[in-house]
């Protein structure tokens, strides 16, 4: 087998991880128990799988065809950079709407802050 | 020179796009608008005349050569009603000019006019089926502003309702074009035609063209017209007046165009069905009409006689009732927006529409209510009035095709569009006045202008028929003769 | 393919035919918006599915999928969001003026 | 075989894309629901990602980038709605 | 000044971006070219938003910090996904806070980024003055010492970048 | 331009000229200069008499409609020069008597106007030989009868009574100008002339007799014939002088003249014998049965004129026979009832003439036509006594009077009738004497009634206080000259016969070689006939029942007041009106979702009845391509997405879902090969999301659907309908391949276009005009949807509009 | 608390300079690849509704004061004068000429008419897509 295609299975075997990762994660969205926990899973291995998927057509197409295709890239810089900060505004807008955490969570260092005065809420 | 079709659709656009950055100075508004449809008028009546002494002429946009490109098409029968909805809309605007008000103005009225009539006008011009689809939304998308410009509470009720019968009706065009096109493969009017007739108009096909029908029927008001006593019924008095001259028309100039050129081999099925559909039609226009206190009510009803009664022409299908259509649609374009004028006219003097609070109006206004009366008796198809011709024409086509029912109800929903005409002049225009001479609200002499104009060419299209058959023989012959439109197209 | 894409556009019309028939604003808005998804996808079909290669020259000269369609369905797209546009705003500003989301207390018959 | 790998691989972003259209419908709340369809945006990445090999051409990368950037948007735009309500402020700090 | 000459990094920022996404199979100075001017273009439209200053000098120290970005997503992504094919869920889930000693938008954007990339932890709130992080932790007892523990690093690769 | 035309326009000049010209002539002088205009037609038409006499006719052609052959033709015989002398003589009369008797506070240019108007057309409709012409001209008459009727438009009555006359006599001329139509089909000519020359390629046809129908329907109802007569007594709200011109002497007479002049066409039929014939008879009793009961004088002559008209209506049927039989010597007897025909109408117009003017004085000098109010005016009104007297003794038909010839000679038309054996006249035909000689004796009764109830009796207290006296001379002019005609015909009628009617006589026999033995010799004693003893017998009932009349009076309460035709008439109207109100409202309720399902409905009905009735039904999956497993899931989240937004009660859920369908349809045009499409898809589809997010924060939430369960299986089936019918089409033009797609054209897209991008080119070139429009149609959304938030109604704006 | 975006703004101001890149990139690309007039104008729009999204309407207009319903204006005019030339040189409406022409610096490059009308249709979509969203925007 050659480098070439040695490669080629590679990306091709990245491409099948991120398939897995991302039903592992959607599955995790069902799984967990509040939306602040399944926001981990979306930002981090939802992305994670994309950024594998992204990497491994990447690799396909340099090294099948021959092409390094510079959308490929920017596509997975502009995931890595976003992904984080969806997951961010989501938990902000969550908690600011009062989406409950899940029973059983620990400590809540935000409330006192946000809603210190529940009838009157500094929204 | 073919380049001239183009005009009556991109002059209005050009300027109307021109008057959004003249936003604020009003009357520089009304005059460059103005000279645009006086202008249109004119290049329509230039074009009519080449149209009609050297044949149909196209224009192959970008010079791809049908059936690959889009195309303007001018015969006698589409720079017709080109001709006439320009007039007409110069008409309104004047009309528009001394009634709107500066509010509406400057929100970009006159715009949004002028791309109704460019899109009424490509509409009737283009040779490409999916680009009519595409002037329909343009005309639509106008209208939708249209009738809500003003932002009345039952104006936007009636909007909302116009405008999501109408997205339905373009999403069955959509349909409608996706099958068209699965089956035909092309888009080119003469195209389809010419693909049609090789292949006899098989059935799938006449199922085609029954969607067609029914896309249509909604945007002309045969038999599905719902939408459209409401819509009619709100907007300010001018783009009322448009709307009844020219909205439905357009979707009537469709099924006529559709049905003489495209999908003529099974009138078994269409034309009957036509027929039925107006048939229909007018019973139910007849019925709007008979219980209308009000005088939108009977206007906009009259409308739907109206419709229903010129595609008895179509379904009629011979010579004359073609002819007689025709004829029948300039009428109506011009007999309607002069009813509209005047209904608002009557609602800005009085400040009511029901007939039987307004009373002695003709007192007042004498040349006003005897305006009236002269268009009360065109619709009736009083000789030697607009509406005659037309009338006579559709008559004597449906005894040829010895379409008797058809012929009875046409004829006979005259009376209803009398008996409801005069129900107004009687109750509105006669009777006892309230309001003294004095203390009148005056008529702007605008309004009046366009009165009188619009009178005038009520007692031309009737008396003078004559000079414009040459130009409705024409377009007939094109209609009756699908080869003739093919071949300009197709051949050379 | 060609079939089962005609099939999820019945299903994809039949719903949005349903939610058209709604009462409240936002169905119907939502309904229409359906259908034209629905007959994007027709018309798409109706040009034969996958039975060439994408319709840009110089990557492969051999049989490309009928583009004619595609470029039907862009106008198409961008008239429906036009229009959707324009039926969002219509909605809302009906809905503050009368009131109501609800076509059956929009009859306008009782003001009569 | 590579093929049928990439397609393995494709039914699986499928799967997990009608996985999470169940968190759409489910909800409950409304940032569940903005979860699971950003996450079905970053998804459908993958799968134009392979579609693209599947196909052989360069022609969706573009939809790759536009994608991500949608996705973006449509996340901050949803959390604005469900924080504030509002999409677009009129005045700044609000 | 050195705002200028941000922008102006910037500037040949976008005529790069320009030139890979061209993507042609030799890049050309025209094309360069043609992206500056593009640049110009969207700088012009943008230029007010531009106050800040953009360092694109320490060159290695933004691969190592890209290079502990992907590392950092790597780690997390795994331990999220244990969590979610362990058959039993065993997490206390929770929020606590951090104060931070960066400071400027893209400082503490970094490294807010970065915390959320940080296994089981969300960065959630940042306080009105930048300097204190809100942050949901997956399973607090853990994702709590773990960040504490990387902190100290986040923010002085972070440091090295921009200072 | 030719004398006839001239005449006929000169009306419509002057009147043209009225509005223009009234406010610089003093208010008196209009009726004069108006006078002018009859008169002079008059004394010009009196220049024809001798030459029609000779049997001369003039006809003249203009071009009006050539294309359709539309076109103007006059023709002046002796048929149209017996109306026109009537039109312009009598109406020369009644100007005269307007000038007196209209107060010069009315708004005189509008009335004399209107009468020229009526003028004008009246006599288009009697010289025209085209049928389109004539219909015209026949409308215009309607037209400005009701516009006389309507003069005094500020009472109720007047305009309910203008509008039924219009109503009805204009239904009457639709129904006449359809018959026209169908008589042009058979026979290719608008030309009443050319059609009697073709008679009998068009007898033969199927539209004969349909065509017959709708004529005489017109004829009819303008000429008030049972039951359309229903428009007449409520016509008399016009002023008294249009009464006596419009509604007795011309107008109500066109319909007379068309039966006249069709009679040559159809003149053979058996329905039209019996139709002219029969509804005359019947209008004639019916008219003269109900003038007995009228209190008010006008009413009263109202019907009178219904029952004379209807006697004319009847000879006219009863002359047609004669051209059943074709001309000989034997048949040549028929026609005298159509010479009686034409010698009754013009005594009619002398004598009711007379009698209008007359009621007019008394209604101008004593201020109430109730005859329950009136009585022993003889002393206060000796001339108009004598108009009464002489013009009611006439329409008695006694001598020696006018009237009293034609009467006679319409009763022995009607015995004569009574010896045929064809139309079945052998059996039923009896009753036409019988008919004829019970309304002569009501009509003497009312006659009787006039004079008796008017100027006999005692005189009212009330109206001696008013201190009534005669009407000034001027008034007095036209009547005198009437009934000085009325005497004069009885003492001259051959002069009438032979320069008048005879001529006549060739238009409506005009097969028949010579005229002159169509003329009889009237002459006033002719023996102790049947006819005579019929008049005897009448006289001696006549006077018994009029002083009966208290005894048997009450048989008129016999018919329930709802059930005559009057009432009918209203019953019917209103009727309509109801009906049509409430099943218009029924299903146009305003409801946008029952217009929706309406649509739908007819949607399936008429895409899948006709799919189905064609059989166009054809499916295999032989043009289909493969379908992988992954394209199979992406099709079921598609169904599930949209089949959760039906469920779903969450605005937010269901335009996520929405953006889920996007998304999806986007992922689909990337597995169908369409890059451009999957991009703008994409951002159009995002674009949406956020639109429906931002507009969401004026938007209330879904609540639940408050629809019963019936609703909402009916919406579904009409859904799934919908959808099928949309499937099934789809399938069958999936598997229709008759035709190359024009797209391969488009794939030479670099040579032809120079780019690579074949849709691209295709927006950007091929099909550009559709993208430059499309950029127009997203502008004006824009613009509009800033105007339709920027412009709002102003609190104080009431929605006077709907 | 008030609400702190300063993640948000800070990536955004990079993410937009991406996002409006690739707008302009596809409107270039779109003859000889997917992209054009449309996608690429959607594409700055949406850069500039981020914007919008990220600031608010005052912030963003004050460093952006343009009228967009003016914008609009200008592309349609732009597509349409496009096709209106054609009217000047006597060749059919919308016809379009390409050529290769030799510009100094960038040295020849092939520019087609077509440009200026996509440009046109870039522009109207820019401006109605931003029109559209202020206004609904700027409403009580
Ligand atoms: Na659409
Ligand atoms: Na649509």
């Amino acid at each position: 087998m050659s480098v070439k295609e040695t490669l080629e299975w590679a990306a091709i075997l990245l491409i099948l991880l991120g398939g897995i990762i991302s039903v592992i994660s959607a599955l995790g969205l069902i799984r967990l128990p509040d939306v602040y926990t399944r926001s981990h899973a979306a930002s981090k291995s939802s992305t994670l799988a994309v950024l594998v998927c992204l990497t491994g057509a990447f690799i396909y197409f340099w090294f099948h065809d021959g092409y390094v295709s510079i959308r490929l890239i920017l596509g997975i810089i502009f995931v890595f950079i976003t992904a984080p900060v969806a997951g961010h505004l989501i938990c902000r807008a969550a908690y600011r709407s009062r989406v409950p955490l899940a029973e059983g969570s620990g400590e809540d260092e935000l409330k006192p802050l946000l809603f210190a005065n529940e009838d009157k809420p500094d929204l | 020179m073919n380049n001239l079709i183009v005009l009556p659709l991109i002059i209005p656009i050009i300027t109307g796009v021109i008057l959004v950055f003249l936003r604020h100075s009003i009357m520089l508004q009304r005059v460059i608008s103005t000279i645009t449809m006086i202008t249109v008028s004119i290049m329509s009546f230039i074009l009519l005349e080449i149209v009609e002494s050297e044949g149909i002429i196209r224009l192959d946009f970008s010079g791809w050569l049908p059936p690959f490109g889009i195309l303007f098409v001018a015969d006698s029968f589409a720079m017709l009603l080109v001709l006439t909805a320009s007039i007409v809309t110069t008409i309104c605007l004047l009309y528009a000019f001394s009634t709107i008000g500066k509010q509406i103005e400057t929100m970009f009225f006159y715009p949004f006019i002028l791309f109704l009539i460019a899109g009424v006008n490509g509409s009737f011009l283009t040779g490409d089926i999916f680009n009519l689809f595409v002037c329909f939304e343009v005309m639509l998308l106008s209208s939708y502003v249209l009738v809500a410009i003003g932002g009345k509470k039952v104006q936007l009720r009636e909007s909302l309702k116009y405008v999501l019968i109408n997205v339905v009706a373009s999403w069955m065009f959509l349909v409608a074009l996706a099958f068209l096109y699965g089956t035909v493969k092309t888009l080119n009017m003469a195209h389809i035609a010419q693909r049609v007739a090789e292949v006899g108009q098989e059935p799938l096909l006449t199922t085609v063209a029954v969607l067609f029908l029914l896309v249509f029927s909604l945007k002309a008001g045969l038999l599905l017209f719902f939408w459209l006593p409401g819509s009619y019924s709100v907007p300010p008095a001018a783009v009322q007046a448009l709307f009844a001259a020219l909205l439905t028309k357009v979707g009537i100039y469709a099924l006529i165009r559709t049905f003489t050129l495209m999908f003529p081999l099974n009138q078994d099925i269409t034309h009957t069905l036509i027929g039925v559909m107006a048939g229909i039609t007018i019973i139910a226009g007849c019925m709007g009409a008979l219980a209308g206190r009000d005088v939108y009510t009977i206007g906009t009803y009259n409308v739907i006689i109206g419709v229903g009664f010129i595609l008895i022409g179509l379904a009629v299908g011979t010579e004359a009732a073609i002819t007689g259509a025709i004829y029948y649609l300039i009428h109506d374009i011009v007999a309607k927006a002069l009813l509209f004028l005047i209904i608002g006219m009557m609602v800005y003097l009085t400040g009511e529409s029901v007939i039987k609070n307004m009373s002695g109006l003709i007192r007042n206004y004498p040349l006003f209510g005897w305006i009236y009366f002269i268009v009360l008796l065109a619709l009736t198809g009083v000789p030697p009035l607009s509406g005659f011709v037309g009338k006579i024409l559709i008559g004597q086509g449906a005894i040829e095709a010895e379409s008797y029912i058809l012929l009875a109800i046409g004829f006979a929903s005259s009376i209803i569009v009398l008996y409801s005409l005069l129900r107004i002049f009687l109750a509105s225009f006669f009777g006892e006045t309230t309001i003294s001479f004095e203390d009148r609200k005056p008529i702007p002499k605008g309004a009046y202008g366009s009165f009188i104009f619009l009178a005038v060419t009520i007692v031309f299209i009737g008396v003078g028929a004559e000079s414009l058959s040459v130009y409705v023989k024409d377009a007939v012959n094109t209609l009756m003769n699908p080869s003739v439109y093919i071949d300009a197209i197709l051949k050379g | 393919m060609e079939s089962l894409i005609v099939i999820l556009v019945g299903i994809l019309v039949s719903v949005g035919t349903y939610l058209v028939l709604s009462r409240h604003m936002i169905r119907v808005i939502v309904g229409t918006a359906i259908l034209s998804h629905a007959v994007h996808l027709l018309i798409l079909a109706m040009g034969g599915l996958k039975k060439g290669v994408v319709p840009l020259l110089g990557q492969s000269e051999d049989g490309f999928t009928d583009a004619l369609p595609q470029a039907l369905i862009l106008t198409a797209i961008v008239i429906s969001f036009a229009t959707t546009a324009f039926l969002l705003v219509l909605a809302y500003r009906t809905y503050k003026t009368n009131g109501t989301a609800d076509f059956r207390e929009l009859r306008g018959i009782s003001d009569e | 075989m590579k093929e049928t790998i990439l397609l393995i691989a494709l039914t699986l972003f499928m799967v997990a894309i009608a996985i999470l259209l169940y968190r759409v419908i489910m909800g409950p709340s409304m940032p569940d629901r903005a979860i699971a369809l950003d996450t079905i945006g970053v998804n459908l990445i993958s799968a134009i990602a392979i579609v693209s090999i599947l196909l052989k051409t360069k022609a969706f990368l573009e939809a790759i980038l536009i994608l991500g950037i949608l996705a973006f948007i449509g996340t901050i735009a949803f959390s604005k709605y469900i924080e504030r309500g509002v999409i677009v402020e009129r005045k700044g700090d609000s | 000044m050195s705002g200028l000459f941000g922008q102006f990094l910037l500037n040949l920022f976008i005529a790069l971006l320009w030139l890979l996404l061209v993507d042609a199979p030799t890049p050309e100075i025209t094309t360069f070219f043609s992206g500056f001017v593009v640049g110009i273009g969207i700088l012009y439209v943008m230029h007010r938003f531009f106050g800040t200053r953009f360092y694109l000098k320490r060159v290695m120290k933004l691969v190592n910090l890209i290079l502990l970005f992907i590392k950092e997503i790597l780690i997390s992504s795994f331990s999220v996904m244990k969590q979610i094919i362990t058959p039993k869920l065993n997490i206390t889930p929770g929020i606590f806070t951090y104060k931070t000693n960066l400071e400027g938008e893209w400082e503490v954007t970094a490294l807010a980024l970065l915390l959320t990339l940080t296994p089981g932890s969300v960065v959630m709130e940042v306080s009105e003055e930048g300097d204190v992080f809100y942050i949901h932790a997956m399973d607090i007892e853990q994702s709590k010492e773990e960040v504490i523990r990387s902190i100290g690093k986040f923010e002085k690769a972070i440091m090295e970048v921009t200072r | 331009m030719t004398f006839e035309l001239a005449i006929i326009l000169l009306p419509f000049i002057v009147a043209a000229c009225i509005p223009i010209f009234y406010r610089r002539l003093p208010k008196k002088a209009i009726g004069w200069v108006v006078l002018m205009v009859p008169l002079s037609l008059f004394l010009l038409l009196t220049t024809y008499i001798p030459r029609i006499a000779k049997g001369q006719t003039f006809s003249n052609y203009y071009e009006w409609i050539p294309s359709f052959n539309i076109n103007f033709t006059t023709y002046l015989d002796g048929l149209s020069l017996i109306f026109s002398l009537l039109i312009t003589g009598v109406g020369s009369l009644v100007i005269l008597y307007s000038i007196f008797y209209l107060s010069k506070k009315e708004s005189l240019h509008h009335f004399y106007c209107y009468l020229l108007l009526f003028m004008g057309a009246m006599l288009g409709v009697v010289f025209s030989d085209h049928l389109l012409v004539l219909y015209t001209f026949w409308e215009l008459t309607s037209v400005s009868s009701f516009l006389l009727i309507a003069f005094w438009h500020h009472r109720k009555a007047s305009r309910a009574g203008a509008r039924k006359s219009m109503t009805i006599t204009v239904s009457g001329g639709i129904a006449m100008l359809v018959g026209f139509l169908m008589l042009y089909s058979m026979s290719e000519t608008f030309s009443i002339r050319e059609i009697i020359s073709n008679i009998d390629v068009i007898s033969e046809q199927s539209l004969f007799i349909p065509a017959l129908v709708l004529i005489l329907l017109g004829a009819f109802t303008k000429s008030a014939q049972f039951p359309f007569h229903i428009w007449l007594p409520d016509a008399m709200e016009a002023p008294t002088p249009v009464s006596a011109y419009l509604h007795s002497a011309t107008m109500v007479k066109a319909g007379i003249y068309l039966v006249a002049r069709f009679t040559p066409i159809f003149g053979g039929e058996m329905i039209w014998f019996w139709a002219v014939t029969g509804v005359g008879l019947l209008t004639l009793f019916w008219g003269s049965f109900n003038a007995v009961k009228q209190v008010d004088l006008k009413a009263l002559l109202a019907f009178s004129t219904v029952s004379q008209l209807g006697l004319i209506m009847s000879l006219l049927g009863l002359g047609s026979i004669a051209v059943y039989l074709g001309y000989s010597k034997d048949s040549i007897i028929y026609t005298q009832a159509a010479f009686a025909a034409l010698f009754h109408l013009i005594n009619h117009s002398t004598f009711k003439g007379a009698l209008f003017m007359m009621v007019g004085i008394v209604d101008h000098e004593i201020g109430t036509r109730d005859i329950r109010r009136l009585g022993g005016l003889m002393p206060i009104l000796p001339f108009t006594f004598t108009v009464a007297l002489i013009g009611s003794l006439s329409m008695a038909g006694m001598p020696p009077f006018n009237g009293f010839l034609s009467k006679e000679m319409f009763f022995a038309a009607t015995l004569k009738i009574t010896q045929l054996d064809v139309f079945s006249i052998d059996t039923i035909g009896v009753l036409i004497p019988v008919v004829a000689w019970v309304a002569s004796i009501f009509t003497f009764v009312y006659c009787l009634i006039i004079v008796g109830k008017t100027f006999f009796g005692k005189i009212k207290p009330d109206i001696l206080e008013k201190n009534p006296h005669e009407a000034p001379i001027g008034m007095l002019i036209s009547p005198f000259i009437l009934i000085g005609l009325v005497v004069g015909i009885f003492i001259f009628p051959n002069l009438l016969g032979h320069y008048i009617l005879q001529p006549a006589m060739a238009g409506i026999y005009p097969t028949f070689p010579s005229t002159e033995e169509l003329t009889p010799h009237i002459s006033a004693w002719h023996g102790f006939n049947m006819e005579l003893w019929m008049t005897i017998g009448v006289v001696i009932l006549g006077i018994t029942l009029y002083f009966l009349l208290k005894r048997w009076k009450p048989i008129y309460r016999w018919i329930p007041q709802r059930l005559t035709l009057n009432s009918l008439y209203e019953t019917v109207i209103s009727f309509s009106e109801n009906v049509s109100e409430s099943l218009t409202k029924r299903y146009m309720n305003g409801n946008l979702t029952h217009y929706f399902s309406y649509i739908y409905m007819v949607f399936v009905i008429v895409v899948a009845g006709v799919f189905f009735l064609t059989n166009s039904f054809e499916w295999s999956l032989v043009n289909n391509s493969s379908v992988e497993s992954f394209e199979l899931i992406l099709v079921f989240v598609v169904i599930f997405a949209a089949v959760a937004i039906l469920f779903t009660t969450s605005r937010i859920a269901s335009v996520l879902l929405n953006g889920v369908l996007g998304y999806s349809v986007a992922f689909f045009f990337v597995i169908f090969r369409a890059p451009d499409l999957a991009l703008t898809q994409l951002v159009v589809e995002s674009v949406t999301t956020a639109l429906f997010l931002i507009c969401f924060k004026f938007l209330p939430d879904l609540t639940p659907e408050r629809t019963s369960k019936r609703v909402k299986v009916s919406n579904g089936v009409i859904s799934i309908l919908v959808g099928a019918t949309v499937t099934i089409v789809g399938l069958a033009v999936v598997n229709y391949e008759k035709f190359e797609t024009i797209s391969t054209y488009f794939e030479d897209a670099y040579n032809l276009a120079g780019g690579k991008n074949i849709v691209n080119t295709i927006l950007g070139d091929f099909r550009a005009f559709d993208t430059m429009l499309e950029v127009v149609v997203l502008f004006i959304a824009g613009l509009g949807v800033y105007t339709i938030i920027k412009l709002k109604a102003k609190k104080g704006d009431a929605d006077i509009e709907n | 608390m008030k609400i702190n975006d300063v993640i948000l703004r800070t990536v955004v101001k990079g993410v937009v300079f991406i996002i409006l890149t690739l707008g302009v990139y596809l409107f270039f690309s779109g003859h000889n690849a997917p992209g054009g007039g449309f996608i690429g104008g959607l594409v700055l729009g949406s850069g500039i509704v981020l914007l919008y999204i990220t600031y608010d309407l005052e912030t963003v207009h004050k460093k952006m004061p343009f009228d967009f319903k003016k914008v609009a204006a200008f592309g349609v005019l732009l597509a349409t004068g496009s096709a209106i030339g054609s009217l000047y040189f006597n060749a059919p409406f919308l016809s379009q000429t390409d050529g290769y022409f030799n510009i100094p610096i960038l040295g020849e490059k092939h520019l087609t008419t077509v440009t200026i009308f996509e440009a046109g249709v870039a522009l109207t979509v820019i401006g109605t897509l931003v029109t559209i969203i202020l206004s609904i925007s700027e409403d009580e």
